[in-house]
């Protein structure tokens, strides 16, 4: 396949100043085609050698990408964007409307695509002239440049799976900062600067290298051995980060931790113990022990900072095991209540929030379900009743809605929503993304359904980044993290 | 089991044209005859190899018998198989003793558990089998004392002794011992060899006695019976097959003995002065050893009666003699 | 104990098998059934595996959007509605050609994630095969020389003591000590053996360590208690009465009828180094077929854990294959034998 | 497989080796008859933690051309005599000795390389079970090579050729073939030869042969018997016997040491021991023996046990067996004291008593 | 043997694992499982004797509570692999010569599959449980002792002395009891000490994979691997379950050691015999477990 590690600095005029490679300890995707990737941390790496008609900026509000603009019109059903004169994918075959509107058709309609379900709402993709896209929708829906800045917007080359959709899981074909040179399954992906990428001018790094994300314990010796540049790293090992002469950046993302509860199995079926639940549970306690520290105590599935954090939620189910036992008497459980506490991995939090249910009279036994299931028997089958999940953000908030809440939502077990939760959350997509009303009836829906809804969120999860010395620090982007400006040596 | 009484002439053991082969084609013993009455001891005697082992290990059912009939005592022992074997085994008429004693035993039990094994399996109540072990015990001369050792706490003969009060203390007709001395130095020879001169006068076994050593054997055996690369070459009375051989593979053993004298030396220079050929697939046995050897020696020689009581498989007896001493 | 034992030509049936037993038909043709035999069974347990698991490609692949129709459908897809044994039969048929069939997971041929896999492990465990030999042959001999001397007492000591540890505490030791501490190593990763030998060396050497210490702590172990009992042999003694030297005594003679039990222990940690090493390939984050498997069980991509767990079944008996070579080769007389009567 | 051994670590001796009579050949250099070439003096063996005296006193000497035969009960010290004589002494066994003279060598004190350049040259060895000292994974010719390589300094062709010499020499037939053979494809017989083979490869003056004959079948026992005599007849050898089949050694030796309990109880001349016992234990082991005699008859035995090793009385050891035994017999330890021309009896009734082979012992 | 020092320290170690697997809980000075969120990753002090852990919890007591549930993880594993391997082991001495040979393959069929990997899958597939994780590798060491007792009820089948139980008109049941268990018991013992260690071992690591894990219940292997992620914080608590399992896993390899270097042939043979004379088959010809099979079966002869 692609050979070598020369490096090729040909064609790199305006890259004046890229030089360096980083070595980024996170993740590989699962596949390296975004309509089949399978996990959503992909967006990470699949951003760096795809690029979308939008982008998020550092606080999750979509701006230009490869689009240099849009507009809606007057109803919001129909979404026309603008593309960048002379824009090209990365082999350098001409990136125009047609091979946009291409590539949302396929996400939109592949048997096998896992991002259609987020376009269900577009009816048709047009491409009158070669730099303008239009998307027709069967209704309002003002989320769509959100949408579209992660997976499901990433454009693909159509000549690419006109002629080998296959070969994408391994070989990605886009238009992004960074094109792949080599990728070596659960061992690492190399790719080098793309040129041809809109805005070339500001990647900095001439190459960059994809690990695995090694072992909580070896991952400070991997950063000081310089296996590699930047890593994530749990929050345990901040300290050891620092004091092996690590920089370390702690930067907001939409992660939250969060309980799932299934309101249709007992004990759930009862309100009251929902309640109580949210009360029963140190949040201060967890994020001293589960982060050290680092994050910060959420009763909502947003971070403090993004347009959608209500500052009326914030305290809203303070530590009070008092208030639990009562609540939990008032259900019919005065002695207290079994129930079982399904999770992927025992250790730390679980452990955790057993001991402190069992002081309000819950008693959790803990059970573990093999990770790759976990979809397959909360999501599906919804047969657990209370399941320790971590929710990773939506490039849009009306997704994260869906998500989280919505009838069909994956970490809604309960599979219902209140009618008013459901009216907030249409005025949210109906409600143009500048429209000065826009965090108003964002924030609204979020209080409806933290207190309607019986997800228990915990605190959210920081992104924390160890990096050399030698890296320039990495901007804090809160949804998909981004390299722009990043430098080596 | 039968117990009609066999009349006094009756051979207790009868071999009849006995066949043995680990692997087809390839017969360890091949056409043997042999017959000891009770009260007999007949020896047995053989190079390396020869088959003697699997002569008695066939008789007590422990070798692929591919052709022939061995009776004892009447009762065809070929014939039988799985409860009649074992109703037969557990009657403890035949008893074999191993060459090797120390690996015959147990080394974890007690003698006295060890000579008691048979009476347990045949279900002999505790009391009486500690009464008979000990009379076995009495009957070989084995202290009391040493009822409660295991084997590797005994000397060589006394594990010998151990191994024989085990086949005796079924009371056994027939006796089957395997190279019972040849590890024992020559007093310790003696005891046990005396012992079983003792037990046949006693107890009318008949015993086929195993051995390299022509001393045991002229000391015990009434008759000898030679085995050669799985045939019985000669066959008679123990003094007279020793002092007159009608074999010369017979002479050979007798005069390689130590403490010959000159006389025997001359004769073993004969004896062994033929060229070794590869022996041939067919006919005499020996004669590719033989310094008589000749064309006559093609065809398998007959098993032939010159003397009452006497036997020999050699197409030369009658001359070979004649021809050693020119 | 390896996987097709190979028979070894043993018992007066085989007295007169000299050393050309190695290439009779008759031993090559048992040794060939041996081994297809283990490989068909083995890989009835790996299927068997996947087979009475209750994962599917959907929960993998569709996720949170899985419809009983889609299910269906990717069931069919992947022949799941096949009855089992028609399932197996296609499997295997296509696995012996060289097909493992897709990642539910990824959609990536498994063939080509275990191709690319597998340097990592074959050239990471003969590195520490190599480690392992040296290693524990060394420490094996030099304890034996002198048993129950100080050397054999230290040899002895690190021995248990090495058996004592589990390997990731090794591995992470390791890493401590000589990576960070030393900076003499990286702490972690691959460069593949033929992009870059000095760099592969490089990043090899210390999971090769980490890998080869347990086995080396067997070979030293087992070599040692043979050498010492084979010592008191009196063919040793033989050797002595010829007036040899104990040097040559030891190598000349007894080490090459003492090493068959260390070759076999050899040849039984083969399968942990190649496919044991959970543990080493996690730590030192090697994208070796371990870590395949590791990820496809926590995934339940179940077509990677059949492809992998066969593919190592695979080397496992190929490296049997080669022991059982190797102890015929150091042994070519077949000892034990008893002599064949007249042989005269 | 073959082109490993390339070169000997030893000191190699090409000079001394050039100078070696092939076997069969000229005896060139041969001892002078009667020379000494094995000296023992107050040999002393203990066994165990105890450090028991298993053998004791033990005192002899073998000439050039002798053989000395050593008999007794079993476990009446000979294996050890014979290991202490060779420097193989198992382990948990030590021994001392006054004098341990190999032709003028002294072998008390010799070091591991001077243990070495004995053996496999002028001190050679044959035991019971011959199969077992040989290695099972190397060929017969190459084990035998191998220390005329080491020791003689020969190349690989000439070290071949002089074993196919020797292989030839002790009687083997088709010698070329039986080179290439493995141990277990020879039979017992054979496989004694090739030991014989091995061990008179390097000229030795001395062979100790220790229940050499012990396993065979009578003729082959024979067989090797009389090729130990022509050796010694041919080569000067001295040779040291052990058996516990007094016909065997009656029939072989020279002179005639009898063991009883770690002592020599009796020593002289072969013929006249067997003729006139001095001992009653020499006396009762002939009875027992029957030399030679095939008649059926009453079966002679020594009552009793020999004591273990450090279970023997103060007195006389073979008091407690010994029907001639007296008061007197039963205090102090008993020397053993000269007896005519060349013989010696540890015997306090020695001189009262009359012993004669014919004498049956008690039955 | 009782005197050899290493034997005798080896008992030591055990009787006291034993004695606190069982009581272990009950010695615990506090509450295993109390969590004290004030007191994370306290160094030792008077209330914490051996510090606390990443929840604030008394290791000191999660050591002592956790013996139990790891000591009995391990013999649980080594319990079903007694089971699963001994009796076949000892039964295919009397197969039919195809039943034997393919019941061999099968053995090593599954000794073939890599361990780990094996495991790992298996726990995929049964559930991920300490329970799973152990019966996945008893059957993992089952082919262990399947071999061990095999071989060694075959050794002896061909001893002489079961030869001349038969020939007694002996039972097979007769024989087994009499003369083949005695024999075989030591070496299973063997087998199953050194088992017990590698499943103790076993268990620290596919812990440290996440696999097997039961908290809050302390074990050593999850006590250890859990550790490990806190390094940074107390780079020697790892030392404390480590060096259970280690005293632990040492003394059962030692144990085994001694036994197997015990030989039951070099006893004194006090009557002397014939010096080089000793049983050529028989318990001592069975130690090595790695020694390979002869591969031609004994002929069954019943004239
Ligand atoms: N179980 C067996 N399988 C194959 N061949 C065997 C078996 N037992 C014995 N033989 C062969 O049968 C022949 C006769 O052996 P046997 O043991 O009967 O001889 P022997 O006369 O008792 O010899 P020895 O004097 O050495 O005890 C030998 O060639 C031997 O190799
Ligand atoms: N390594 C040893 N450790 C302890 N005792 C030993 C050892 N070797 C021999 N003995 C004892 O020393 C005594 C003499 O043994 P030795 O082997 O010399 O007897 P032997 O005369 O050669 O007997 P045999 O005729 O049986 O070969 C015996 O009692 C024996 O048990
Ligand atoms: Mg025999
Ligand atoms: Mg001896």
């Amino acid at each position: 396949a692609c050979g070598g590690t020369t490096v090729a600095p040909s064609g790199s005029a305006d890259a004046a100043g890229s030089s360096g490679t980083l070595k980024w300890g996170w993740a590989l995707p699962t596949s390296w085609d975004p309509v089949f990737s399978s996990a959503g941390w992909d967006v990470h790496v699949l951003s760096l050698v795809y690029a979308g008609l939008t982008k998020l900026d550092e606080s999750g509000k979509a701006v230009p990408a490869l689009a240099a603009s849009w507009k809606y019109d007057a109803d919001g059903t129909r979404l026309t964007f603008t593309l960048r004169p002379g824009l090209a994918f990365e082999d350098g075959s001409p990136l125009d409307a047609t091979a946009v509107k291409k590539s949302l058709d396929r996400g939109r309609t592949d048997p096998k695509s896992l991002v259609a379900p987020q376009l269900t709402q577009v009816k048709q993709v047009l491409a009158p002239d070669a730099t303008t896209v239009v998307l027709e929708l069967s209704s309002p829906d003002y989320q769509l440049p959100n949408l579209l800045a992660g997976k499901t917007g990433l454009v693909v080359n159509p000549k690419a799976f006109e002629v080998d959709a296959a070969a994408l899981a391994s070989k990605p074909a886009g238009a992004g900062p960074f094109s792949l040179v080599s990728y070596v399954q659960n061992s690492k992906a190399v790719l080098k600067r793309n040129p041809q990428y809109w805005d070339a001018g500001s990647i900095k790094l001439e190459n960059f290298e994809v690990y695995p994300l090694p072992d909580a314990a070896t991952v400070v010796s991997g950063l000081q051995s310089g296996q590699f540049d930047v890593a994530q790293i749990p929050g345990s090992q901040v300290e050891a980060a620092k004091a092996a002469g690590l920089e370390v950046q702690e930067i907001p993302s939409l992660v939250v931790a969060v309980l799932d509860v299934n309101t249709t199995k007992a004990p759930f079926d009862n309100p009251d113990v929902v309640e109580a639940l949210k009360f029963a549970i140190d949040r201060e306690a967890l994020v001293k022990t589960q982060l050290f520290g680092h994050g910060e105590v959420n009763y909502q599935p947003f971070p403090k900072g993004y347009v959608g954090h209500d500052p009326g939620s914030e305290d809203l189910f303070r530590y009070d095991p008092d208030k639990a036992r009562a609540l939990l008497a008032k259900a019919g459980h005065p002695d207290g209540v079994d129930l079982t506490l399904t999770t992927t991995a025992a250790q730390g939090l679980p452990e955790q929030v057993q001991a402190q249910l069992k002081q309000v009279g819950i008693r959790a036994n803990i059970e573990v379900i093999p990770a790759a299931q976990a979809t397959q028997i909360v999501y599906v089958q919804h047969s657990k009743a209370l399941f320790t999940d971590q929710f990773a953000g939506r490039d849009s908030a009306a997704q994260a809605f869906q998500v989280l809440f919505g009838e069909q939502g994956l970490m809604n077990p309960g599979r219902s929503t209140p009618p008013e939760l459901a009216a907030a959350v249409k005025q949210v997509s109906r409600t143009p993304l500048d429209s000065p009303d826009y965090p108003k009836a964002l924030q609204a829906a979020t209080a409806v359904a933290v207190r309607t809804m019986p997800n228990v969120f915990l605190y959210s999860v920081p992104r924390l980044l160890a990096r050399r010395r030698s890296v320039s620090a990495i901007p804090a982007f809160t949804v998909v993290q981004r390299f722009e400006g990043v430098k080596v040596g | 089991m039968t117990t009609s009484v066999a009349a006094p002439e009756d051979p207790l053991l009868d071999v009849r044209d006995l066949r043995v082969a680990f692997e087809p084609g390839t017969p360890v013993l091949d056409g043997v005859d042999l017959a000891v009455r009770a009260g007999e001891v007949l020896g047995v005697i053989g190079e390396t190899g020869s088959g003697k082992t699997t002569l008695a290990r066939a008789v007590v059912g422990l070798a692929p018998v591919a052709a022939g009939r061995i009776t004892v005592d009447g009762l065809d022992r070929t014939a039988l198989r799985g409860r009649a074997l074992r109703d037969a085994r557990r009657a403890g008429t035949v008893q074999y003793m191993f060459q090797d004693p120390l690996r015959s035993l147990d080394p974890d039990l007690t003698v006295l558990r060890l000579v008691g094994q048979p009476l347990a399996i045949t279900g002999v109540p505790v009391e009486e089998r500690r009464h008979r072990v000990l009379a076995a015990l009495d009957l070989v001369g084995l202290d009391h004392a040493l009822a409660d050792r295991r084997p590797a706490q005994l000397s060589g003969g006394q594990r010998q002794r151990v191994a024989l009060a085990r086949a005796i203390v079924t009371r056994p007709r027939l006796l089957l011992a395997d190279e019972p001395v040849s590890a024992l130095d020559a007093s310790s020879r003696n005891h046990v060899l005396r012992l079983l001169d003792e037990l046949r006068g006693e107890l009318g076994l008949a015993v086929v006695l195993i051995s390299h050593d022509l001393d045991s054997l002229a000391g015990v055996a009434d008759r000898l019976a030679v085995l050669y690369r799985g045939r019985v070459v000669e066959s008679g009375p123990t003094d007279a097959v020793l002092r007159s051989p009608l074999h010369p593979y017979t002479a050979l053993l007798a005069a390689s003995a130590p403490g010959g004298g000159p006389a025997r030396h001359a004769e073993l220079a004969v004896l062994r002065s033929a060229a070794t050929r590869p022996p041939a697939a067919s006919g005499c046995a020996f004669a590719h050893r033989c310094p008589f050897a000749d064309a006559a020696c093609a065809p398998r020689p007959e098993f032939r009666t010159p003397a009452a009581d006497r036997a020999a498989a050699c197409h030369h007896a009658p001359d070979w003699r004649t021809r050693l001493a020119a | 104990m390896s996987g097709a034992a190979l028979p070894v030509p043993a018992g007066r049936a085989a007295g007169w098998v000299a050393r050309r037993a190695v290439r009779t038909p008759r031993s090559a043709g048992r040794v060939l059934a041996s081994a297809v035999t283990v490989f068909l069974l083995s890989s009835v347990l790996t299927f068997g595996l996947g087979a009475v698991s209750d994962a599917n490609p959907a929960a993998a692949v569709l996720g949170e959007t899985a419809t009983p129709a889609d299910i269906a459908r990717l069931d069919h897809e992947f022949g799941l509605d096949r009855p089992l044994w028609a399932q197996f039969g296609s499997w295997l048929g296509h696995a012996v050609q060289g097909d493992l069939g897709r990642s539910w997971f990824t959609t990536l041929p498994v063939t080509d994630s275990i191709t690319a896999a597998l340097p990592v492990d074959l050239s990471m465990a003969g590195l520490a095969l190599l480690f392992a030999v040296l290693l524990g042959s060394a420490a094996g001999i030099a304890a034996a020389l002198r048993p129950g001397g100080r050397l054999d007492r230290v040899v002895t000591a690190l021995c248990t003591l090495l058996g004592t540890l589990p390997a990731f505490v090794v591995a992470i030791g390791l890493i401590t000590l000589v990576a960070v501490q030393l900076r003499l190593l990286p702490s972690g990763g691959y460069v593949p053996l033929d992009q870059d030998p000095a760099e592969w060396l490089r990043y090899a050497l210390l999971p090769a360590l980490a890998l080869s210490l347990d086995a080396a702590a067997g070979i030293a172990r087992q070599l040692r208690t043979s050498l010492v009992g084979a010592l008191r042999e009196n063919y040793a003694t033989g050797a002595v009465m010829r007036g040899l030297s104990r040097r040559r005594v030891l190598f000349g003679h007894v080490l090459r009828n003492a090493a068959g039990p260390a070759v076999t222990v050899l040849g039984m940690s083969v399968p942990m180094l190649i496919g044991g090493a959970v543990v080493t390939e996690r730590i030192f984050n090697l994208p070796g077929i371990a870590q395949l498997s590791l990820r496809a069980a926590e995934q339940h991509d179940v077509p990677v854990i059949q492809g992998t767990l066969l593919v190592t079944v695979a080397v496992v008996l190929v490296a049997n294959l080669a022991v059982d070579a190797g102890l015929l080769a150091l042994n070519p007389a077949a000892r034990r034998a008893p002599s064949p009567a007249g042989a005269r | 497989m073959s082109a490993t051994t390339s070169t000997p670590d030893l000191d190699t001796r090409p000079a001394a080796a050039a100078e070696r009579p092939v076997p069969g050949g000229p005896v060139s250099g041969q001892p002078v008859p009667g020379r000494p070439v094995l000296e023992v003096e107050g040999l002393r063996v203990t066994v165990g933690r105890g450090r028991t005296e298993a053998v004791r006193e033990v005192s002899f000497t073998v000439r050039a051309g002798e053989a000395v035969g050593l008999v007794g009960e079993s476990g009446s010290g000979k294996t050890l005599t014979c290991r202490a004589v060779l420097g193989l002494p198992a382990a948990g066994v030590s021994a001392t000795a006054d004098t341990l003279d190999l032709g003028g060598t002294d072998l008390l004190g010799l070091d591991g390389p001077g243990w070495q350049r004995l053996r496999g040259s002028r001190l050679g060895a044959v035991f019971q079970d011959p199969g077992s000292y040989l290695n099972p994974s190397l060929t017969v010719g190459r084990q035998l090579a191998e220390p005329l390589r080491a020791h003689g300094g020969l190349n690989r062709t000439e070290a071949r050729r002089r074993a196919v010499e020797l292989f030839d020499s002790v009687g083997l037939r088709d010698p070329e073939a039986v080179y290439d053979r493995y141990p277990h494809e020879l039979s017992g017989g054979m496989l004694q030869r090739v030991l014989i083979a091995i061990a008179v490869g390097g000229d030795p003056d001395l062979l100790v042969a220790d229940e050499a004959t012990t396993a065979l079948d009578t003729v082959v026992q024979a067989e090797v018997l009389d090729l130990l005599a022509r050796l010694r007849t041919e080569r000067g050898l001295g040779l040291l016997l052990v058996s516990h089949d007094l016909a065997v050694v009656a029939e072989v030796t020279d002179r005639l040491l009898v063991f009883y309990a770690g002592e020599v109880v009796e020593d002289g001349p072969t013929a006249e021991v067997v003729a006139s016992p001095a001992h009653p234990y020499t006396e009762a082991l002939l009875a027992v023996a029957g030399l030679g005699d095939h008649r059926r008859g009453p079966l002679p035995v020594i009552p009793g046990h020999p004591p273990a090793p450090g279970e023997a009385p103060t007195g006389c050891r073979f008091a407690p067996r010994c029907e001639y035994a007296a008061e007197a017999c039963t205090g102090a330890p008993v020397a053993l004291l000269p007896r005519g021309e060349g013989r010696a009896v540890r015997c306090r009734r020695a001189d009262e008593l009359t012993l004669g082979p014919e004498r049956p012992a008690t039955t | 043997m009782l005197r050899r020092p290493v034997v005798a320290l080896s008992l030591a170690v055990l009787a006291a694992v034993a004695l606190l697997a069982v009581l272990g809980g009950r010695l615990a000075p506090l509450d295993p499982l109390a969590q004290d969120t004030a007191q994370l990753l306290r160094g030792p002090s008077a209330e914490h004797l051996l510090g606390t852990d990443y929840l604030g919890r008394d290791v000191l007591s999660r050591l002592l509570a956790g013996t139990g549930l790891s000591v009995a993880a391990a013999v649980e594993a080594v319990g079903a692999a007694l089971l699963l391997g001994v009796l076949p082991g000892l039964a295919s001495v009397r197969f039919s010569a195809p039943l034997a040979w393919l019941s061999l393959r099968a053995v090593d069929a599954l000794m073939t599959l890599p361990f780990a990997l094996f495991a790992i899958a298996a726990v995929g597939v049964l559930g991920n449980g300490l329970h799973q994780a152990m019966l996945a590798l008893g059957v993992l060491l089952a082919p262990l002792f399947f071999r061990v007792a095999r071989a060694a009820a075959l050794g002896l089948d061909r001893a002489q002395y079961v030869e001349a139980a038969e020939l007694m008109g002996a039972g097979r049941l007769t024989v087994l009891r009499t003369h083949v268990w005695r024999k075989v018991l030591p070496t299973v013992a063997v087998t199953a000490a050194h088992a017990l260690a590698t499943s103790l071992l076993t268990v620290a690591s596919l812990t440290f994979l996440g696999i097997g894990v039961q908290p809050p219940a302390p074990t050593w292997g999850g006590m250890l691997a859990g550790d490990l992620g806190f390094l940074a914080q107390q780079p020697w608590a790892p030392a404390l379950p480590a060096a259970l399992i280690m005293l632990t896993v040492g003394a059962l390899n030692l144990l085994a050691d001694a036994l197997q270097d015990a030989d039951p042939a070099g006893s004194a043979d006090p009557a002397g015999g014939r010096g080089s004379e000793r049983p050529a088959d028989g318990p001592s010809a069975l130690r090595k477990t790695t020694e390979r099979e002869e591969s031609h079966e004994r002929h069954h002869v019943h004239a």
